[in-house]
């Protein structure tokens, strides 16, 4: 188990060299090579735990000078510290399984070679991004995990919605990474290297304003990546893609990274007050709009997909609040149970054939895993006292109150509401009696064991805490005032959410009715992304087309004619000179030799 | 003498074919591809030759005789990457060339002799030779493109021609004030920089000439109607190898002439290669027409590669040499690729396109391959010289080079639509029955991809060979550890 | 090899002199075919001695005092001599069918021969002697052509060329008149001492030449007369007469011998006959239809190339003379192929949309006058980028920069022009081969041989310096 | 040196004989003054400066031998167009243009 420690690139070869050979065996070979995609995330979970054993003694780092050319070089290395221990065993456990999830939910998907190839390859990148050592290894892997999301996204690719999202992501993405990547290069210019460790500490030296302006960049960077306010527009399209996707990427790991990002270079964004009241404000906002945006949402995934960027909004207000431990914390415990809450809808989806919540109810009785999993999981999102997330959400809390009380009171509000709308998503989903065609039934084995596993992480993490806060040298103690508070407001949530929706949809008119014009608004999360496409995406094709036309067409090639036009005007003058009359050929030899005599007899000789 | 090889096999191979093949086309391909074969294969062995020797230049002088400077060919660490390259693309291009029947004894003696020059450009080692090359490459694109191209293809051709002719022109008239100023040594050898009041214009003049074949923005509109009417063969030579002869040029001659101007001339390039950037990147998103749109993408590649050869550090410039091999694969791999969807659909009307990886899936797959890696992917070719230009610009030029920002987002968002557009979406009921990429040209795109995917992961072996020569030349702008 | 001297500097004249006389008489005969094949074969016998004595002998005296010859001199005048053979020959098939065949091919021979003389004299009468011999028989070869065009054409260049005569002698006298003496060497000191009246007579000469060469002030004559003219007499006439032009002006003009003494503005007159040359020509040609009418244009242009040579004084010697010789064999080449030509496709009238689809139906040819046009155009790889290559450097090195800078933006205009031709022959022609009458057969593939073989040398000397080195240019043309 | 003055009237007339006649043959024969002219001017000039008379004499003949073939020339040109097209006026040969 050493050796995974020792010689880290083994986690990320493997995963790579699997998906390789799943590619290559193709269509036939699939249902053996499937079960190869396993093998890679639990050889990323055996380094993730190796790392956590020997958290103690400081880890090998393993380094190669990529771009070498005289005396200023650019490596790439990495090693398994406590943070990437940390990650890794998230990114093992989530991705084990979610592949086992997926060979039942993928059972009769066509191209499920390229889907397992694709998880293989995002399992693998996602492992070299957290155990990267230096901002270029660790930005590569970055993109590539953009890259792998893209695809994912994209894997249906035939339906437009999914091939459109998929743009909209890494687009999106690309313009969080540019600011990363011109944090980097702030960084090179000024620390005269690309290796984090010596960044973080020569951090100290550099200016305030540089730090500062090094910080926001990369925050830019990791607001893209974690779906961040306003880069937040693309993450409730990703949803397109197939369900056990939207899990492992788009609620564990992927969107995860921004916070990782932070935390591994926190001496920078500890070195500048700006740039952590930036992320405080930041996730506050995308924390508070995500928990309204939630409620209003009628498919089960959107519900979901707002409540990840809520919670992310959750992280960051951490971070700003200088805690990035229990940052941390709260997304170990996050990734747990929304994996389990997106591979529950994914299961619920799979059996009721529709994502809508108004066309689901009642499935309780018919599936009761996937019930008692998931009512396990929105128990942990709410923050119900014994679960997971009622630890991680307590210590964000009080931190934020810590920082300043109106973040507190603004998280309580979005507490609220948030188990609010996990407990309406619950009752339309489970309570009641099924409003939609076919009969649903359980899911088989391989699905609903994911789901078993994940629950007990949702449960248990809430006790790790401590113990992850020493090994992040953080503090772990839990406020009293706090959590009971934090535990008040759940149960309230719970209850309005129950006196609501315990008759069914009909509640969702109900309270269309009451909130009147803000409704709508929060169903398209405030038409930020409607702003946006209409600003941005929809004239930028036509504006291209007016560019080319105007400048390229027009300008230049306009002018490079007219020069060719006016020389064969020109030609037509000079050419008019012969009008063939002789006499005037002859004054022209007369006049051209009075010329040259009057130039050169003119000014010489004596 | 085997620095003279890799031009005298396809010259020689030129005749032969033009003789030989004047038959049924099938003799004519395969004596051409045989030929092109050679050179690649000499073209490696130079490598290895050149590397065994410790990496200083294998020279083989043609004549001594003083005229205007000894006239000999040498390859050294800044020449051996495009030389390879040459050769590589050389074949590819012969071999995309296979279905041409329409006179392809001509057209294959034509596609050698365009390698020779390309070659004797990159291989010349007097100030003389290169300029002769540098116009003897015209003639064979000339012809290639009026002859074999497209619609109006003879504009197009006309275009190209005038639009180069014209800067060389120039850069005639710089190169003999050059000349006359000092009797210029060897290229390859040592830094000869002349005195510093003509330096200016020597250099602007150079510079006149070979901008326009970089191509810098306004000087740029040859290049997609060179390139929309060219024959696959001919828009993969073009986009492959005739850009970054720009490029070699200002590294090669501007800059050991006239250092001290080309220093001062840095920020001006570095904003050409910015707008180029930007400017390519929004045109590409603006085209209706594919092979357009990628050579719209050549134009904010090189404009990556400008601005990192501005920098004038020594990383700078190996970033520089990176850009032009990585983009001479990438864009060659793109070219084929629209070449062969070309050939069996006679469009490249973007929106007649739609969901054509569910009808070829192996063609869409290495689509969204290349169109990966023209967005600078990391682990595929783009990626480390786009780094670095950006790197070492922002360590040169600081925040002046935040927009080229705006160029990387629209360098995804122009890649992904052709991507969204071409590949993805609904199957139009119009190309039902076209065929998947055939054997050959499996075997073409799986070269091209696996030379992608080294220099994605192993930069170093293009930047370990140029690095002894872009530290002379980075020592004699002053900067460069 | 003392005694070899001299006497192998006569052969070629003599040699020339006698088949002329042969074939005239055989075409008295009514053997009008070996009449021509007689001068033709002459000329070509001239040219290859010049060429050997070029290489073998070194400069001296020949034909007495005044004249010199061997090395360079040899060189330009086996040149004219080939020029002037391959223009017999391409015309070969109109000798024989019309009445005065004979005397075409003749009166080309002596025109040669007159040209040798005015390229090697030291002294000015023979000069002019010599300049008015090659004048007289260029109007009666435009003449030749015997079509209106044509009358009209040899009419206006004989007016204008008498009253240039008519200058000329009026130098003359001037000259003799005053310093009763007309050796070059003489005069150089004349001058020298700043005398006006031997500058006002010197002028007067050049003036004389610059009308031969068609520079600008004298250039309305040279479109009409390619237009009008015979293809192959045309290709002599555009070349031939030029060379000699340039390098009796180069004997006359030596080192810039102006510009040491008190006529500093000399040198500027012929720079700016060569910028308004350069501009005028090119533009002239750019909306030409048709084909000769626009080499006469892009002749005017080249000779201001030529003209740059000479304003660059001591360094632009040896370029000008390659310049000559370059051109020359350059516009002769584009008018044999314009022969060949008219002799496949009688119906040709002579516009450069007729050529079209000419690629197609007779590749080679096309090739030829493709390597003719890019050979005048400038570009590498073909005789004419030496020519203009060596004529820039020396403008620059003489810091005539502006002067390179025109004459670098013209070529590229000229592309215009030329490229137009080449755009024509490639395009899809619509006329498919006519049937050639039958007699011609043998008689038209001479002209198409003599376009090849113009073509050859084209492209032989285009690459030629690049494998034998740059020098073999210098040790070909020392003075 | 009213020789001189003699010589240069009489070429003026010539050149001014050439520019405006209507008609060819009299431009012929302004031709010929001026070639005239210039050689009397020129054996008026050598005599007065005293150079050897014997070359100016050979001098002299040569520039008479000149205007001779030249004069013939021209008539046979004329001859010719006017035989082939019966055109002898200057305003006549205007079809050559561009």
């Amino acid at each position: 188990m050493s050796i995974l420690v020792q010689q880290p690139w083994i986690a990320v070869l493997v995963p790579a060299t699997l998906a390789f050979v799943i590619a290559l065996g193709g269509r036939r070979a699939v249902p053996l090579t499937r079960w190869l995609a396993l093998v890679g995330p639990l050889t990323v979970l055996a380094t993730g735990v190796a790392g956590l054993a020997g958290a103690g003694s400081d880890p090998a780092i393993v380094s190669v000078s990529w771009l070498a050319q005289g005396a200023r070089s650019i490596a790439v290395g990495a090693s398994v510290d406590a943070l990437a221990a940390v990650m890794l065993t998230v990114v093992g456990v989530v991705s084990a399984m979610v592949v086992l999830f997926s060979v039942g939910y993928m059972a009769e998907d066509p191209a499920q070679a390229r889907y397992f190839a694709l998880v293989s390859v995002f399992s693998a990148a996602m492992t070299g991004l957290v155990i990267s050592t230096t901002l270029v290894g660790l930005f590569a892997a970055w993109e590539l995990v953009g890259a792998c999301s893209y695809l994912l996204i994209g894997f249906w690719y035939r339906k437009p919605a999914a091939a459109n999202a998929a743009m909209k992501a890494f687009i999106v993405t690309r313009i969080g990474d540019v600011g990363f990547l011109l944090g980097i290069a702030l960084l090179w210019a000024n620390a005269g290297t690309a290796d984090i460790a010596t960044v973080n500490t020569a951090v100290g030296t550099l200016p305030v304003a540089v730090a500062t302006l090094a910080a926001l960049m990369l925050f830019a960077g990791a607001a893209g990546k974690s779906a961040q306010f306003p880069l937040h527009i693309w993450l409730p399209e990703a949803m397109e893609g197939p369900t056990p996707v939207s899990a492992l990427i788009h609620a564990a790991t992927m969107v995860a990274a921004g916070v990782f990002l932070v935390a591994r270079m926190w001496p920078v964004f500890a070195a500048s007050e700006i740039a952590l009241q930036v992320m405080l404000w930041v996730g506050l906002i995308t924390a508070l709009g995500a928990a309204m945006a939630a409620i209003a949402q009628r498919d089960i995934k959107r519900v979901l997909a707002y409540s990840t960027i809520s919670q992310l909004g959750f992280m960051f207000v951490a971070l700003g609040a200088g805690q990035w431990q229990i940052a941390i914390f709260h997304l170990v415990t996050h990734a747990a149970f929304k994996a389990l809450l997106f591979l529950g809808s994914g299961s619920v989806i799979h059996s009721a054939g529709t994502q809508d919540l108004h066309e689901m109810g009642g499935l309780g009785r018919v599936m009761p895993v996937t019930m008692v999993t998931w009512v396990l999981g929105a128990g942990a999102l709410a923050g119900i006292p014994p679960l997971a997330g009622f630890f991680s959400k307590d210590g964000i809390i009080h931190a934020a109150w810590v920082a300043s009380p109106v973040a507190g009171a603004v998280l309580v509000l979005a507490s609220l509401m948030t188990a609010f709308y996990i407990t309406r998503a619950t009752l339309l989903a489970f309570a009641g009696d099924f409003r939609g065609q076919g009969h649903p039934h359980e899911s088989p084995w391989t699905m609903t064991l994911p789901l078993m596993v994940l629950a007990a992480g949702a449960v248990g993490l809430g006790f790790a805490g401590g113990s992850l806060a020493e090994l992040l040298g953080g503090h772990g103690a839990l406020e009293p005032v706090v959590a009971i508070v934090s535990a008040l407001v759940a149960l309230t949530g719970v209850a309005v959410g129950w006196s609501f929706y315990r008759r069914g949809p009909s509640a969702d008119t109900v309270l269309e009715t009451r909130l009147g014009a803000v409704y709508p608004t929060a169903a398209n999360a405030f038409g930020v992304d409607a702003l946006l496409t209409r600003l941005f995406v929809r004239p930028a094709r036509s504006f291209a087309e007016k560019v080319y036309d105007a400048i390229d067409r027009r300008l230049i090639d306009g002018a490079v004619n007219g020069v060719g036009k006016l020389a064969v005007g020109a030609g037509r003058l000079a050419a008019g000179l012969q009008t063939g009359q002789i006499d005037l050929a002859a004054a022209m030899v007369g006049a051209g030799i009075v010329f040259l005599t009057a130039l050169v007899i003119g000014w010489g000789g004596r | 003498m085997n620095v003279l090889l890799p031009i005298a096999i396809p010259l020689t191979g030129a005749l032969v074919v033009a003789l030989a093949g004047r038959g049924e086309s099938g003799g004519a391909r395969r004596v051409s591809a045989m030929f092109a074969f050679a050179t690649f294969a000499v073209t490696v062995y130079l490598a290895f030759a050149w590397n065994a020797e410790g990496g200083e230049c294998i020279r083989w002088v043609i004549s001594s005789a003083q005229g205007l400077g000894v006239l000999s060919l040498a390859v050294d660490g800044l020449s051996l990457p495009l030389v390879v390259l040459t050769g590589f693309l050389g074949l590819i291009a012969v071999l995309t060339s296979w279905e041409v029947h329409e006179h392809a004894a001509a057209h294959h003696a034509l596609l050698l002799c365009l390698e020779a020059a390309v070659m004797t450009v990159f291989l010349a080692d007097n100030v003389i030779l290169f300029y002769v090359a540098w116009e003897a490459v015209l003639i064979p694109m000339f012809f290639l493109i009026s002859v074999w191209g497209h619609e109006n293809r003879r504009a197009a051709a006309f275009k190209f021609f005038i639009y180069t002719f014209a800067g060389s022109a120039l850069m005639l008239v710089g190169i003999i004030t050059l000349l006359v100023s000092s009797p210029l040594g060897s290229l390859a050898g040592g830094v000869t920089a002349i005195s510093a009041d003509k330096q200016t214009l020597v250099f602007w003049l150079l510079a006149a000439g070979l901008l326009v074949k970089v191509p810098v923005v306004p000087l740029h509109t040859w290049l997609p109607d060179a390139h929309v009417e060219a024959p696959t063969a001919g828009s993969i030579m073009l986009a492959g190898v005739l850009l970054k002869m720009g490029g070699y040029g200002l590294l090669r001659i501007a800059l050991p002439v006239a250092p001290d101007a080309f220093a001062a001339a840095g920020p001006v390039l570095a904003v050409l290669g910015g707008i180029g950037i930007v400017y390519g990147a929004i045109l590409a998103l603006g085209q209706r027409d594919l092979k357009r749109l990628v050579a719209y993408s050549s134009v904010a590649h090189m404009g990556f590669m400008l601005l990192a050869m501005s920098t004038g550090t020594r990383l700078g410039i190996g970033a520089a040499m990176l850009i032009m091999v990585s983009h001479g694969v990438v864009s060659g791999l793109l070219f084929f690729l629209v070449g062969a969807i070309y050939d069996r659909t006679h469009t490249r009307e973007i929106s007649r396109f739609g969901g054509l990886i569910s009808q070829i899936p192996v063609w869409g797959g290495v689509f969204v391959f290349g169109a990966l890696a023209s967005l600078g992917l990391p682990g595929l070719s783009g990626f480390p010289g786009e780094l670095l230009s950006v790197l070492e610009g922002f360590g040169r030029f600081g925040w002046w080079i935040a927009p080229i920002g705006v160029g990387v987002i629209l360098g995804a968002a122009y890649n992904l639509y052709a991507v969204r557009a071409v590949a993805h979406g609904e199957p139009s009921a119009e190309w039902q029955g076209i065929s998947d990429l055939g054997v050959r040209e499996r075997l073409i795109a799986a070269s091209f991809v696996v030379c992608i995917v080294g220099l994605g992961l192993w930069p170093g072996t293009v930047l370990s060979v140029t690095d002894a020569a872009s530290r002379v030349l980075s020592m004699a702008l002053g900067g460069g550890q | 090899m003392e005694f070899v001297t001299p006497t192998v500097l006569w052969i070629p004249g003599a040699v020339v002199l006698i088949g002329v006389v042969v074939g005239l008489a055989a075409e008295a005969a009514k053997h009008r075919a070996l009449g021509v094949g007689v001068i033709a074969v002459a000329l070509m016998v001239a040219a290859v001695v010049c060429a050997w004595s070029a290489v073998k002998v070194s400069i001296s005296p020949a034909f007495g005092w005044m004249f010199l010859g061997g090395g360079g001199f040899s060189t330009v005048a086996s040149v004219v001599y080939l020029l002037a053979g391959l223009s017999v020959a391409s015309g070969w098939r109109r000798a024989i069918s019309t009445s005065r065949g004979g005397t075409v091919a003749g009166i080309t021979a002596l025109s040669a021969v007159a040209i040798q003389l005015l390229t090697s004299t030291l002294d000015l009468l023979p000069a002019i002697l010599a300049l008015e011999v090659v004048a007289l028989a260029g109007y009666a070869l435009v003449s030749a052509a015997a079509s209106r065009r044509s009358d009209e054409a040899a009419l206006r260049y004989f007016v204008q060329g008498g009253v240039a005569a008519g200058f000329t002698v009026l130098g003359l006298a001037v000259i003799y008149g005053v310093y009763g003496t007309t050796g070059y060497v003489r005069l150089f000191e004349i001058v020298d001492g700043g005398s006006r009246a031997a500058a006002f007579g010197m002028v007067l000469v050049l003036a004389a030449f610059a009308f031969k060469l068609g520079a600008v002030p004298f250039h309305s004559w040279a479109p009409d007369v390619y237009e009008t003219a015979d293809a192959s007499v045309a290709g002599f006439l555009a070349s031939a007469p030029k060379i000699g032009a340039l390098m009796a002006l180069l004997l006359l003009f030596p080192a810039g011998m102006f510009n040491e003494g008190r006529f500093p503005t000399a040198t500027l007159a012929i720079a700016v006959m060569a910028a308004a040359s350069i501009i005028l020509g090119n533009l002239g040609a750019l909306r030409q239809s048709s084909l000769g009418r626009m080499l006469g244009y892009s002749g005017i242009a080249q000779v201001g190339y030529g003209l740059i040579g000479l304003a660059a004084g001591v360094t632009g010697y040896q370029a000008t003379a390659l310049f000559a010789l370059t051109y020359a064999v350059g516009v002769a080449t584009a008018f044999f192929v314009a022969e060949a030509v008219r002799e496949r496709r009688p119906g040709w009238d002579g516009s450069i949309g007729g050529l079209s689809g000419l690629a197609a139906e007779a590749p080679f040819l096309a090739a030829a006058m493709v390597a003719a046009l890019l050979s005048l155009t400038g570009i590498p790889l073909l005789i004419g980028f030496w020519g203009k290559l060596f004529v820039f450097v020396a403008a620059v090195s003489a810091d005539l920069t502006w002067l390179a800078v025109i004459g670098v933006i013209g070529s590229v205009v000229s592309f215009g022009y030329y490229g137009a031709v080449i755009r024509s022959m490639y395009t899809r022609g619509v006329e498919t081969e006519e049937n050639i009458p039958a007699g011609t057969r043998f008689s038209g593939r001479v002209a198409c041989a003599v376009a090849l073989v113009a073509g050859l040398i084209v492209v032989v000397g285009g690459v030629g310096p690049l494998i034998a080195g740059l020098d073999v240019i210098s040790r070909l043309l020392v003075f | 040196m009213s020789m001189l003055v003699a010589c240069s009237v009489v070429f003026g007339i010539g050149l001014f004989v050439v520019l405006s006649r209507r008609d060819i043959i009299a431009l012929l024969i302004g031709l010929e003054l001026m070639l005239g002219s210039a050689n009397v001017l020129l054996v008026a000039l050598s005599t007065l400066n005293g150079h050897d008379p014997a070359t100016t004499q050979s001098v002299g003949v040569m520039v008479l031998v000149l205007a001779a073939a030249e004069a013939a020339l021209g008539l046979a040109l004329l001859i010719a167009s006017v035989r082939r097209t019966g055109r002898s006026r200057v305003e006549e040969f205007e079809e050559v243009t561009g």
